[in-house]
């Protein structure tokens, strides 16, 4: 990938010639030659460890670390997967069609309305695929030294990454439901778990949100299914039937509601630092870090590509909430002292960046926003996992009782810095041309709210330059002389996140084909396609 | 006057509330065991009512053959209500409905 | 040949990364100078094939960063694709920035060798951060588009973000690296925007640009299809767009290098600056980087403030009393590194004038000169205070005799930075206020009379103010015997090394000689190279600028004297006097704003999060719970409860049916 | 007003009276008593209605059997409430009442409005024996239910045997049954213990988790 | 001697005759009847023979008797104007519906012997009873499950109950045990009160027993009509446990022992509920809105009910009592899509089969945990994941599964339910569902949390699990996650019992 990119400068630098952007060259292999079976078998796998992993016994130390070898490799081979489908993506350019590696089975078919067994990945469902299954394995790396209960731990982690990359892939309204729950449980086992000490409230209360916005979800797909009179709750037929607009509105704020819960949209938000601050680590990231991004994904595959009527019609109202969203993020960064809780208000006012893009509708914002949603789960991701090195270490969380760690861990302070910078959007991190595409995209559509969700976005990267330097710079200070810097282990997990980050911020144009690919289908959409 | 059809439904009716009173007022288990007969001996009243009067419309006496069966059900019905109170009362010696209150929310 | 500035922007960066290869410091500092020196070298060749093949047009490659077909129609009807590039561009101001800035930064560096200890944690990453500033700052000025040299813009912000913050142990440090970071994240924001309306105005125009060799049409960030884009909207030929346009985004445009530059009121972060970070960086920083930066944007952006003269009329106003104010303070001001930050702040306030004035030529050349003069005054200062522990001007005297090579420096870059008589701020100082009187662009616009008056006037007072502080210092530090106080080391007042004396002085003799490259009048001079538009302005009024600047100056010289000696006083009592000696409190001013404001406000946030989580939301909650419990509660076991809820159900379940079935229920809705 | 009429109303009367009785005599003895004169009343009521074969079964199963099975319970359990001073009533006997007059109200009066929607049939009861037509019924038609009847029967007997003896076991059984509730109360009472123990240590500001069970 | 009698008597066959002729369509009833009259002889002649003889008695009979349901499969007419043969003036109707249920019910049975084995202490001294009871209820759900007559139904109603009265209380000793046999015997008397005069006014109106009579003779949608229609599916309902005999699930499920806690709450119900089925869409065409508004509001509150009580129970018994409750209001919701072309029918036959299981499943898991001395409170169900993490995975899938989250199958009874409601209009149940769904879901994981988030007592004994409760549970936890991918097979099952059921 990247030699040829290399290839690509070389060739362009070396003339003085006006240069074209690299149009996709029509490729004559389809898409189709893949093996089919491969989104199942990428689904699945990490489903299927964990059932041997809830077999294993975990009672000696051999044991637990049979158990965290399976957990890995549970991890691991979607991450494969997921790798060789995105390799054969940017070899071919998307040219097979809009959805690769498509499986479509009839499921139900004696209902009035069908479901179909039907995944798929398109250009914005195979970066995220990307985040996940990296975010995953990373997250089985940082919980390796966890001896409470670690079969229980991996399995219920495998669980939930089924059901993230289910989510991803259903290209059916039902799978979609079917998965997106699927994750509920294992989150909220894991919060409740192996959290801080609010961990059962906060455990509670991302149940109950998920509830509700899962409800919320099934009620929108079953008015989709039912209005569109296509009897179907595949993607594919039902997003192509016009609703009236009663019901697309309907739906449209169904939909809006369901993701709004989980993104998390102000005034909806407050369950999200809570549940972010108490989970342990590797859980926070996964779901500040994965898990939520469904919500943005869901956004632009359910709610933009199957009720465009009502993103027409009440674009505004979602750039003001995307506005709020900023605003707030930054405020309640800067009013929090606990550093997790800091790192979710961030992450509040960033996926409100994603909110903006889909009130504006337009490509080059989404293509924006789907990159925003992998910088900041790589960026928040890695910072929640440093945040948990730091508690580790320092006992603490609070920004006013830290100072000085620098002197102690230099190396993670320079990973706190790459991930503090990539989350801000800094050039040749992954941020940067997020959001500059983002805002450049949005800004013909709504200009004050897009030059306020900057402004808002600013300011949040006040709030964590604030913190990097409340932390880590200052005098060194006696109460943490015995704190050491990171283990191999973590750099081992820690450093690659921080590369991808790097990378996606260099390279974005290798995506973005991909990307675009997908925005494309679900703009046309909108633009009554 | 002849009774009619309405007079047996009347009286029906009649024993139904009564039983019904019976059950829901009771103290004593057995006294609700005994409410509940007179629920099923208005049913059957009513049943052979209408095999007598409706004549039982394209199926003759059928209401006076479901009224023999209400009646050897509810006779199957007393003898197992009888044994269960009677092994209740073993156990705690009591039969009143408002000491039995172990199962609760 | 024009390849070459490929190698000019990358060298620095291989330094960056190279420097990271050698175990030992020493080494890494070594690495990083020897490739900011062959960047210096190819510089210098591209900037003499230049001057040799003046005739030949902009030459521009390009990487594609990103780029894509959004393939749809945008909102308003357009299709535009969506370049993000960066690149090299090659004519005749960048190359002359180019070797500017690779030279500035040599010197420094090797200064920096000398200034630092190698003991000292974070010299490798001193230097890694200087020529990462370098890189950043060389592929800033070689952006062929706008959007290149935001990416870069942004870059050079971190960059110093990490240099201004070296001794980060000190809080007082990381708070001053945080307040510039943020105040320039403003001006990084404005241009952000900029880019943004640039796109969303101009991008489905640019198909009908014709494509000039070596450029993209399509790209709409183009400085030169913008120039056109520009031209165009001002006379009407590009839909949805006007003078309310151009004048907009000249106002982002001049906010972001406002930021950048430090003019009033966004200057807040210099002084910090100057006295938290280690003196190479200031140097680097107040020359050739970031103030430049803004100077630079304003002046690739030139073709719009041409078309927008308003604007223009706002920047020359705005530079102009920064300028005086700034001079008129550092006058004021004891402590060197202030001194020399307001001062710098002056100059920079007079490049904008020029610039908004038409002197495009002149602010070029200023910026030049003041880089080389005022790097030398900083680095000179830097060693003055490391010899005598201390910052304030009152408390050194007598470097002449001991520090015989840096006061000798400091006496020629000051003088230079005053304006006397035939060193480099003479000539530049000249050509300014020679620009401010003609006023005129190269389209033939210029801003108005009384504006011009103003700016006028203004340049004059800052020539006049501006020759005072630096000479003052100079006759401070220099003249007289070694202080005797307690606790003062005579022995410590001395040359520290020919690492840092040399580049002091080989700056100091650019700041003395430089200015006669830019002789009006010369055939071969600064403003036959460097210049806006298509054709060279005329010479009018050099003359008179140059006797202008040379009597002021002296005279400021003879009041610098003037106050060494005593015989004025400096303003520095009484409330006003207390306000410019302060700097004008108005970063005390801003931090009082954002702590009563933002700063109360950020906890009520949470709060109220904290409040609506857990009255409003978890109560709702608790409501279901409550009526749970009650439901439990009411569950009692006793048998008759059974009976009693399902005889009463019945009846009514079955009574509602019936009567609604009848008609003699108000609600039919169950019988659908 | 007729033979038939008066005989009806009389026989009404009677069944009413002992319904009454069934449900409001204190004594469940008395009750058990009505309860036959009940059965007995109903049974003549079906011989007014010519159909001599309910007629007997009414007399056998719910004029004799029933209320002597009920009576033989009534004497194993004592006769009447343990609580002679809390009533024959249950507490909520009002709600009794109210429900008791809303169903009587609701069947009555649905049956007078609905004169004339029952089935009219064509057979004539009269001076025609209904036992033979009865028994085809019931044993050709009905001969699934009959056979049904009889394992529900057999069902009850066995039942009523398995329930109610009292087996040599017993004792045994019962023991076990009241280790195992001793063994559950003291853990309850031990796990009671801890929570206390753990709410006392935990500061106030966490109590959150004091939630979790 | 009753099959003898029983082939002795003539039929009255309307419609087409089985294989086996008409004699011979009672095979299923047959065979359980012969090992209920086995097992009590046995009782009767070796009163100290151990549980195993018995289980294996009445495990072939159960899986003897489903499997007479090929035979009958294999000639059974596909279409639905012939829905199958028919006996005994209705009493008898053996069609797709009757054999899906019959199959299921037989499921439920075996499942329900096999964890019987953790009870054999308790109730040694009438083991052989305790197994024909078990089966006489299998015999009388089954036989409800295939009649559309008022007698056949009255008396299977009866024997059900009879049975299930004597299994509630059929731990003798058992503190709770009797009360819960009394309570669920006073719920049935007045449930069948309610019935039986609801069924003597059908009687009065449509003139016959046999219900298709009725629905052909009762057309005008009178005060009587409507009267005698709420008597009777109140009565039904009364006798499966639904609002307003909300109590009675609960009630029982807490009082009985744990294997017949699972019977009640999957065969009494399934039975009944199929039964109510039958008779709603069979015997009241003329009252067909007055009907379904009846089973919505009864749905509806049902669902709410459920849900929200089950928020606080203490007990899990009545927890998952309240969970089974609030899942038999989202069934009955699929009734209103009555229709053919709605599926409503196949949804709720879909629901009761799947519930079954998933409540079986927590029976076998009630039944692991108090056999080894835990009380049923929740709170001494905390940390159950550390004793048996097998019992508690399969616990949670169950639980998941009845309060319908996915991706458990009871998500899928949930959707089919809910599409039939929408589709028969009911857009509003449906919104009231979906709350419902969240609460019940927030009460079942409680109980989630507490079996793994909390650490064990100190005291509590590891489980011990005997092989077959053990594959019961790992039957029904596996197939509880696994029949999602099978839900189009059984729901293809489901629907052709539905298509079956409609008479037109």
């Amino acid at each position: 990938m990247t030699g040829t990119l290399f290839h690509a400068i070389l060739a362009q630098t070396g003339t003085g010639l006006p240069t074209t952007p690299t149009t996709p060259t029509p490729t004559t292999t389809p898409a189709s030659t893949f093996p089919t079976i491969l989104l199942t078998a990428l689904i699945f796998s990490s489903m299927a460890i964990a059932v041997i992993i809830l077999f294993l016994p975990e009672r000696t130390r051999d044991q637990r670390g049979r158990i965290r070898i399976m957990g890995l490799v549970g991890a691991a081979i979607p991450m494969l997967f997921t790798l060789g489908g995105l390799n054969f993506q940017v070899s071919q350019e998307f040219s097979g069609g809009t959805v690769s590696f498509e499986e479509k089975h009839a499921w139900v078919t004696s209902f009035p309305i069908h479901i179909d067994y039907h995944l798929g990945v398109d250009g914005i469902s195979l970066p995220l695929l990307l985040l996940s299954t990296v975010m995953f394995t990373v997250a089985v790396l940082a919980a390796w030294k966890n001896e409470t209960r670690p079969r229980l731990f991996f399995v219920l982690l495998l669980l939930l990454e089924t059901g993230v990359n289910g989510t991803l892939c259903a290209l059916d309204g039902v799978m979609f439901v079917l998965f997106w729950a699927m994750e509920l449980v294992p989150s909220f086992l894991l919060i409740a778990i192996w959290g801080g000490t609010g961990r059962l409230r906060a455990a509670q209360r991302y149940l109950v949100y998920g509830l509700i916005s899962t409800a919320l979800l099934l009620a929108a797909l079953l008015l989709l299914a039912f209005k569109s009179q296509q009897n179907s709750f595949d993607f594919d037929l039902t997003n192509t039937v016009g609703l009236t607009p009663a019901i697309a509105f309907t739906g449209f704020w169904l939909s809006v509601a369901a993701f709004a819960i989980r993104l998390p949209v102000v005034p909806l938000h407050t369950w999200m630092p809570d549940a972010v601050a108490e989970a342990s680590p590797p859980v926070s990231a996964i779901i500040s870090g994965v898990v939520l991004k469904l919500s943005a994904y869901g956004l632009l595959r359910i709610t933009m590509s199957a009720f465009p009527l009502g993103v027409g019609r009440f674009s505004f109202v979602l750039a003001v909430f995307a506005v709020v969203g900023t605003w707030w993020g930054f405020a309640g960064a800067l009013g929090t002292r606990d550093i997790k809780r800091l790192l979710a208000y961030i992450s509040i006012g960033q996926m409100s960046g994603v909110l903006l893009a889909v009130s504006a509708g337009q490509s080059i914002a989404l293509n924006g926003a789907v990159l925003l949603m992998l910088a900041n789960g790589f960026g928040i991701g890695l910072l929640l996992l440093l945040a948990g090195t730091l508690e580790e270490r320092a006992r603490t969380r609070d920004i006013t009782r830290l100072g000085g760690l620098v002197w102690q861990m230099p190396r993670l302070t320079a990973l706190w810095i790459v991930g503090g910078l990539t989350a801000i959007g800094v050039p040749f991190l992954a941020g940067f041309a997020a959001e500059f595409m983002l805002f450049t995209g949005a800004f013909p559509v709504h200009r004050w709210a897009t030059v306020l969700v900057m402004v808002g976005l600013l300011l949040n990267t006040g709030c964590v330059l604030w913190m990097l330097q409340r932390v880590f710079f200052g005098n060194a200070r006696e109460a943490f002389a015995r704190i050491k810097d990171a283990s191999t282990l973590e750099l081992f997990y820690l450093v690659p996140l921080a590369a991808v980050a790097v990378l996606l911020g260099l390279f974005p144009g290798r995506l973005l084909p991909i990307i675009n690919n997908g925005v494309l289908s679900v703009v046309s959409r909108i633009n009554g396609g | 006057m002849d009774a009619g059809i309405g007079h047996f439904l009347a009286l029906s009716a009649l024993l139904f509330a009564i039983g019904a009173f019976g059950m829901l007022a009771r103290r004593n288990l057995l006294g609700v065991l005994m409410s509940a007969q007179v629920m099923v001996a208005a049913a059957t009243v009513a049943l052979a009512a209408f095999a007598r009067f409706g004549y039982g419309g394209s199926r003759p006496l059928s209401g006076a053959a479901f009224a023999f069966f209400v009646i050897i059900g509810g006779a199957a019905e007393v003898l197992v209500a009888t044994a269960v109170l009677l092994l209740v009362h073993r156990r705690r010696e009591s039969l009143d409905v408002d000491e039995l209150d172990d199962l609760r929310g | 040949m024009y390849n070459l500035a490929w190698a000019v922007v990358l060298l620095p960066l291989g330094g960056f990364l190279f420097a990271f290869l050698p175990e030992s410091p020493r080494r890494a500092a070594q690495v990083c100078i020897t490739f900011t020196a062959a960047a210096f070298v190819v510089s210098m060749i591209l900037l003499l094939y230049r001057v040799a093949h003046v005739k030949d047009n902009p030459y521009q490659a390009l990487i594609t960063f990103w780029t894509f077909d959004p393939g749809t129609k945008l909102q308003g009807g357009f299709i535009s694709d969506f370049h993000a590039q960066i690149g090299v561009l090659v004519d005749n101001l960048s190359c002359v920035m180019m070797a500017v800035v690779s030279l500035v930064s040599l010197l420094v560096q090797v200064y920096a060798t000398g200034f630092l200890r190698r003991d000292e944690g974070g010299y490798t990453r001193h230097f890694a951060g200087l020529v990462m500033a370098t890189f950043a700052m060389l592929a800033l000025v070689a952006s062929p588009n706008l959007f290149g040299l935001w990416v870069f813009w942004e870059l050079l912000g971190v960059c110093f973000y990490v240099l201004v913050a070296h001794w980060w142990d000190r809080p007082e440090a990381a708070a001053a690296a945080r307040r510039m970071f943020l105040i320039t994240r403003i001006g990084d924001l404005a241009l952000l925007l900029g880019l943004v309306f640039v796109f969303a105005k101009f991008a489905a125009s640019v198909a009908q640009v014709p494509a000039a060799a070596g450029q993209t049409a399509t790209d709409p960030f183009n400085f030169f299809v913008m120039e056109k884009q520009f031209s165009g909207a001002i006379a009407g030929h590009v839909a949805g767009t006007g003078p309310r346009t151009l004048i907009i985004l000249a106002l982002l445009v001049l906010l972001a290098a406002a930021a950048k530059s430090a003019l009033l009121p966004l200057h807040t972060w210099v002084g910090r600056v100057f006295e938290e970070a280690p003196a190479p960086v200031t140097a680097l920083l107040s020359t050739v980087t970031m103030s430049a930066a803004g100077v630079y944007l304003v002046a690739r952006m030139y073709p719009l403030f041409e078309v927008a003269p308003h604007v223009a009329s706002v920047m020359a106003v705005l530079g102009a009393l920064t300028a005086v104010i700034a001079a008129a303070v550092a006058v004021a001001q004891n402590d060197i590194r202030r001194l020399l930050a307001w001062s710098t702040t002056s100059q920079v306030g007079l490049m904008f004038a020029a610039l908004g004035t038409g002197a495009y030529s002149a602010a070029i050349f200023q910026m030049i000169t003041h880089a080389w003069a005022k790097a030398a005054l900083v680095l000179a200062a830097g060693s003055l205070v490391a010899a005598y522990r201390t910052t304030d001007i009152r408390e050194m005297s007598g470097a002449w005799q001991h520090m015989r090579a840096t006061s000798r420096a400091l006496a020629v870059a000051a003088a230079s930075a005053a304006g006397v008589v035939l060193l480099a701020g003479f000539w530049s100082l000249g050509a300014i206020l020679a620009g401010v009187m003609r006023n005129q662009f190269p389209n033939g616009a210029h801003v108005a009379g009384w504006v011009q008056a103003l700016v006028v006037v203004c340049v004059a007072l800052t020539v006049l103010l501006g020759a005072v502080a630096p000479m003052r210092m100079f006759f401070q530090a220099s003249l007289g015997e070694l202080p005797r106080r307690r606790g003062f080391q005579p022995q410590r007042v001395r040359e520290v090394g020919a690492r840092v004396v040399r580049p002091t002085a080989l700056l100091a003799g650019l700041a003395a000689l430089g200015g006669f490259m830019g002789i009006p009048g010369v055939r071969a001079g600064f403003s036959h190279f460097v210049f806006a538009g298509t054709t060279r302005g005329a010479d009018d009024h050099a003359l008179a600028g140059l006797v202008v600047v040379g009597v002021l100056a002296v005279a400021g010289a003879g009041v610098a004297w003037a106050a060494h000696t005593g015989r004025v006083k400096v303003p520095s009592t009484g409330r006003a006097g207390a306000l410019v000696a302060g700097g004008l409190r108005l970063d005390a001013a801003y931090d009082w704003a954002v702590a009563n404001t933002v700063l109360r406000a950020a906890p009520v946030v949470a709060t109220v999060d904290d409040a609506v989580r857990e009255r409003v939301l978890d109560e709702v909650g608790e409501v279901v719970e409550t009526a749970a419990e009650a439901g439990r509660r009411w569950q009692v076991g006793r048998i008759d409860a059974v009976t009693v809820s399902a005889f009463a159900g019945v009846v009514l379940v079955a009574g509602a049916v019936v009567l609604g079935a009848t008609g003699h229920l108000p609600f039919t809705g169950a019988t659908r | 007003m007729s033979v038939n009429g008066i005989v009806f109303y009389a026989f009404a009367a009677v069944a009413v009276v002992a319904a009454l009785g069934v449900v409001g005599l204190p004594e469940l003895r008395h009750a058990a008593y009505a309860l036959a004169g009940m059965g007995a009343a109903v049974g003549l009521l079906f011989l007014l209605v010519g159909n001599e074969l309910l007629f007997a079964v009414q007399i056998l199963v719910y004029g004799l059997a029933v209320p002597a099975v009920l009576l033989v319970a009534v004497t194993l359990v004592g006769g009447r409430s343990r609580d002679q001073g809390a009533g024959w009533l249950s507490s909520w006997w009002p709600v009794a009442v109210l429900v008791a007059v809303g169903t009587g109200a609701l069947l009555l009066g649905v049956v007078a409005v609905s004169g004339d929607v029952w089935v009219r049939g064509d057979y004539a009861l009269d001076g025609k024996a209904v036992t033979q037509p009865m028994g085809d019924l019931i044993f050709k038609r009905y001969a699934l239910p009959f056979g049904v009847s009889a394992v529900l029967l057999l069902t009850a007997l066995v039942g009523a045997v398995a329930i109610g003896r009292r087996d040599d076991l017993e004792d045994e059984l019962e023991a076990a049954e009241a280790a195992r509730r001793h063994r559950e109360e003291r853990m309850r009472r031990r796990r009671e213990d801890r929570e206390r123990a753990r709410a006392a240590q935990r500061p106030a500001a966490v109590a959150g988790q004091a939630e979790g069970e | 001697m009753h099959a003898a009698m029983l082939a002795a008597t003539t039929t009255v066959s309307t419609q087409s005759s089985s294989p086996f002729g008409p004699l011979v369509d009672l095979w299923p009833e047959g065979i359980l009847l012969a090992g209920a009259l086995v097992c009590i002889a046995l009782a009767a002649l070796r009163p100290r023979t151990g549980i195993a003889t018995y289980q294996w008695i009445s495990g072939f009979s159960i899986v003897a008797a489903a499997g007479t349901n090929f035979v009958y499969l294999r000639g059974m007419p596909t279409r639905a104007a012939s829905p199958g043969y028919v006996a005994y003036a209705n009493g008898l109707v053996v069609d797709r519906f009757t054999l899906f249920l019959t199959a299921t019910l037989c499921a439920f049975a075996l499942f329900t012997v096999l964890l019987g084995t953790l009870l054999s202490e308790r109730i040694r001294t009438h083991l052989g009873e305790y197994h024909a009871f078990l089966l006489l209820a299998t015999l009388g759900a089954v036989l409800l499950v295939s009649t559309r007559e008022m007698i056949s139904m009255f008396v299977a109603v009866e024997l059900l109950g009879v049975s299930t009265v004597l299994l509630v209380g059929t731990v003798k000793t058992a503190r709770r045990g009797g009360v819960a046999a009394v309570k669920y015997l006073v719920a049935g008397m007045v449930s069948s009160g309610v019935l039986l005069y609801g069924l003597a006014l059908l009687y009065g109106i449509g003139g016959s027993t046999d219900l298709i009579e009725v629905a052909h003779t009762a057309t005008h949608a009178n005060a009587a009509t409507v009267l005698a229609m709420s008597l009777v599916l109140l009565g039904l309902l009364g006798k499966v446990g639904v609002v307003p005999f909300q109590r009675l699930l609960p009630d029982t499920m807490q009082g009985a022992p744990a294997p017949v806690l699972g019977f009640v709450a999957s065969l009494g119900v399934t039975a009944v509920l199929g039964l109510f089925l039958r008779v709603a869409v069979t015997a009241f065409p003329a009252v067909q809105s007055n009907w379904t508004a009846l089973v919505a509001l009864v749905a509806a509150v049902s669902m709410l009910y459920g849900s929200v009580l089950a928020l606080r129970q203490q007990s899990v018994r009545r927890l998952v009592g309240h969970l089974v409750l609030a899942q038999l209001g989202v069934t009955l919701m699929g009734v209103l899509g009555w229709q053919q072309d709605k599926q409503g029918l196949s949804a709720a036959l879909f629901a009761l089969a799947t519930s079954g299981l998933a409540v079986i499943a927590v029976a076998a898991v009630i039944t692991l945990v108090e056999a080894s001395g835990t009380s049923d409170s929740v709170q001494s169900w905390r940390g159950l994941s550390r004793r048996s993490p097998g019992s508690a995975a399969a616990l949670t899938a169950a639980l998941l599964s009845i309060a319908g989250l996915p991706p458990m199958i009871g998500f899928f009874a949930r959707i089919f339910t809910m599409e039939a409601a929408v589709l028969a209009g009911y857009a509003w149940l449906l919104v009231l569902a979906l709350v419902c769904t969240v609460i019940g879901a927030v009460a079942a994981l409680r109980l989630v949390r507490a079996v793994y988030a909390a650490a064990p007592d100190e005291d509590a004994l590891p489980l011990e699990e005997p092989g077959t409760a053990r594959a019961v549970l790992a039957v029904c936890g596996v197939a509880v996650v696994g029949l999602v991918a099978a839900v189009q097979p059984l729901l293809a099952l489901a629907s052709g019992g539905a298509g079956a059921v409609i008479v037109r």
